[in-house]
């Protein structure tokens, strides 16, 4: 066997996003036999078998796939169950709006965000985001909320008052001020071949 | 130049395709004027410590006037840096002021200019070794399958990871969803806004139970500062969110949490 | 070396989707000693670099993950698209400065590289490279910028420390680095070979 296309074949079913059948590594891989591919797969199936690790090669669903043996899981779950969660859409509006706008009642953060928010509200209380800071002096004395210490912790912001601002934001899309009133064009109807710089393709 | 604005090269004069082409092969390759000095200094063999100011000068002013003369936009960043080299070109043809304390620094109008060059150098080659690297994504890759008996194991109640910049953004995403007349203090102005002093107050007093003005205005000094701050502080009390106290005539105005915030006490559905 | 211990240990790195670090694993394991698991992590780095797989466990961002190793790269992206992103020279300047000098405001950037950075820094962001620190406790306090965990990823760091010192960098200058770097030609009508933003590719 050679040992390089068994490294080949073990990256690319590890990086795979799914099983890879036979069929399918043997057009990726069109300067190696198709037999040799097969006995390469054997072999790789009984090196993981004898290696007892955290992880094996096997085939599911007509492909090759490494995936972690049964007997593992309890220990697994414990870092899937822990890991960081990410936050959803509405809960990161919710929680932006409360940081801008506090303090601010329920009605305000649902007459923005025009959804009803008492869920996410409760979840992020929970989470120790938000905090209730009083209630409000007008009729139905409705509750008042605001970011807790544990927002800023987990921002890592010093206070509130490090919180950048929309326009902060938004600046760094303007032009420098002395770039727009310059007049840099000799005919301004001619189109400009320097590229537009993006940094990323 | 990160501004320079993308127009489509088939527009063109077909006369100047063939020009601009070729140029626009060359100018992509100076990421400022500090790379375009760089290169003339290279170029001409120089010391970077030791400069000629003239030649580098007229250098780089030729080069622009042909990025002129192609019709390519040339961005201020260069304009600026152009005028800085004639200043320090003037500033060597004239006589040292008698007046003038012979400061080391001062002696030299190139100083500035070197350490800058000397600076940007080094972090041009930083990010060539940095972009250098095997990346992740592009010659590294990591496990991407998802084990399926897993899966199912996901929980919510885990910490959160999202960072600053997601919150802003969400923020921006929202705001230009919604009408403007929602927002009573979103419109740029460099004026400070009581709600921005509303966060400063209610911040501080996450830090500690009791604040004192003064400490609101200390660093900021101004009529206006004082005015929003005062006002800010009226609406907090109107909220009953803080209690204001004064300790004796014309003393120190303090004020502290009014409510200790009940946790239990959730609107429920 | 309990063999059962090193299963668990792969078992968790593998499944995890960022780099997992030994403190978070000893949260996760707190039946065994912090040393052996320490002592564990060591022998998998070894047992997998002896193997010479499709992949190795390396340790970046302060955690441990299996990465394919450079050399497969042309296998892999055979079947996998390759994500990221080619870097212009403005974005890893961009970077390069940030990363050496943080914290460090848009302003102090700017000045460095002669040009406006709002456009680089805010792909940058939204590219998740490089986050908001806070605000300068300077006059009109503006906002300051380090790098992300995901720069260490991408770049496959440990740490920031381990970038290369910018001594390092310049010792490396010494040596023909630059010499791919051509000449600009300031007469027009000759034909310029165009070549890649960088010397590497």
């Amino acid at each position: 066997m050679s040992s390089e296309l068994s490294a080949i074949i073990e990256s690319i079913i590890f990086t795979a996003d799914s099983p890879l059948s036979l069929d399918r590594l043997c057009d990726l891989l069109t300067e190696f036999e198709r037999s040799v591919i097969k006995t390469t797969l054997a072999e790789l199936v009984d090196q993981h078998q004898g290696r007892g690790g955290g992880f094996e090669l096997v085939e599911v669903a007509g492909g090759w796939q490494f995936r972690t043996p049964p007997s593992l899981q309890s220990y697994i779950t414990r870092h899937i169950k822990s890991r960081a969660a990410k936050f959803s859409q509405s809960a990161l509006e919710t929680l932006a709006i409360i940081a801008y706008r506090q303090p601010v009642t329920r009605a305000e953060v649902e007459h923005l965000r025009g959804v009803d928010c008492g869920g996410v509200l409760k979840s992020l209380l929970e989470k120790n985001l938000v905090r209730i800071l009083g209630k409000k002096d007008i009729p139905g004395r409705p509750l008042i909320y605001g970011t807790s210490k544990q927002f800023l912790e987990i921002f890592g912001l010093k206070d509130l008052k490090s919180l950048p601002t929309l326009k902060e934001i938004k600046a760094l899309d303007e032009q420098p001020l002395y770039e727009r009133q310059e007049e840099l064009q000799l005919e301004p109807g001619k189109p400009v071949p320097v590229e537009s710089d993006l940094p990323f393709d | 130049m990160s501004s320079a604005p993308h127009h489509r090269q088939d527009e063109n004069l077909p006369l100047l395709d063939g020009f601009h082409e070729q140029y626009s092969v060359h100018l992509e390759k100076f990421d400022g004027p500090m790379d375009l000095l760089l290169h003339l200094i290279k170029k001409n063999e120089l010391d970077i410590c030791d400069i000629s100011i003239a030649v580098i000068t007229r250098q780089y002013l030729d080069f622009i006037k042909i990025m002129k003369e192609l019709n390519l936009e040339v961005a201020g960043d260069f304009l600026v840096m152009a005028a800085t080299l004639l200043q320090i070109k003037s500033r060597q043809l004239l006589p040292l002021d008698e007046q003038e304390e012979p400061d080391a620094e001062e002696v030299d109008p190139r100083n500035e200019l070197v350490r800058r060059l000397l600076e940007y150098q080094q972090y041009k080659e930083a990010g060539m070794v940095i972009g250098a690297r095997a990346l992740l994504g592009r010659e590294v890759f990591v496990r991407t399958a998802a084990d399926p008996l897993l899966t199912a194991a996901q929980n919510v109640e885990g910490p959160l990871e999202v960072t600053l910049f997601e919150l802003v953004d969400a923020f921006r995403l929202l705001l230009q969803r919604i009408p403007v007349e929602s927002f009573h203090d979103v419109a740029p102005g460099e004026t400070l806004s009581i709600a921005d002093c509303i966060n400063e107050i209610l911040s501080l007093l996450q830090e500690r139970e009791m604040v004192q003005f003064d400490d609101l205005v200390r660093d900021d000094f101004t009529r206006e500062r004082v005015i929003v701050s005062f006002l800010a502080l009226l609406e907090l009390c109107r909220l009953k969110l803080i209690r204001i106290f004064q300790g004796s005539e014309h003393g120190s105005i303090w004020f502290i949490p009014a409510v200790a915030a009940d946790s239990s006490e959730v609107e429920s559905e």
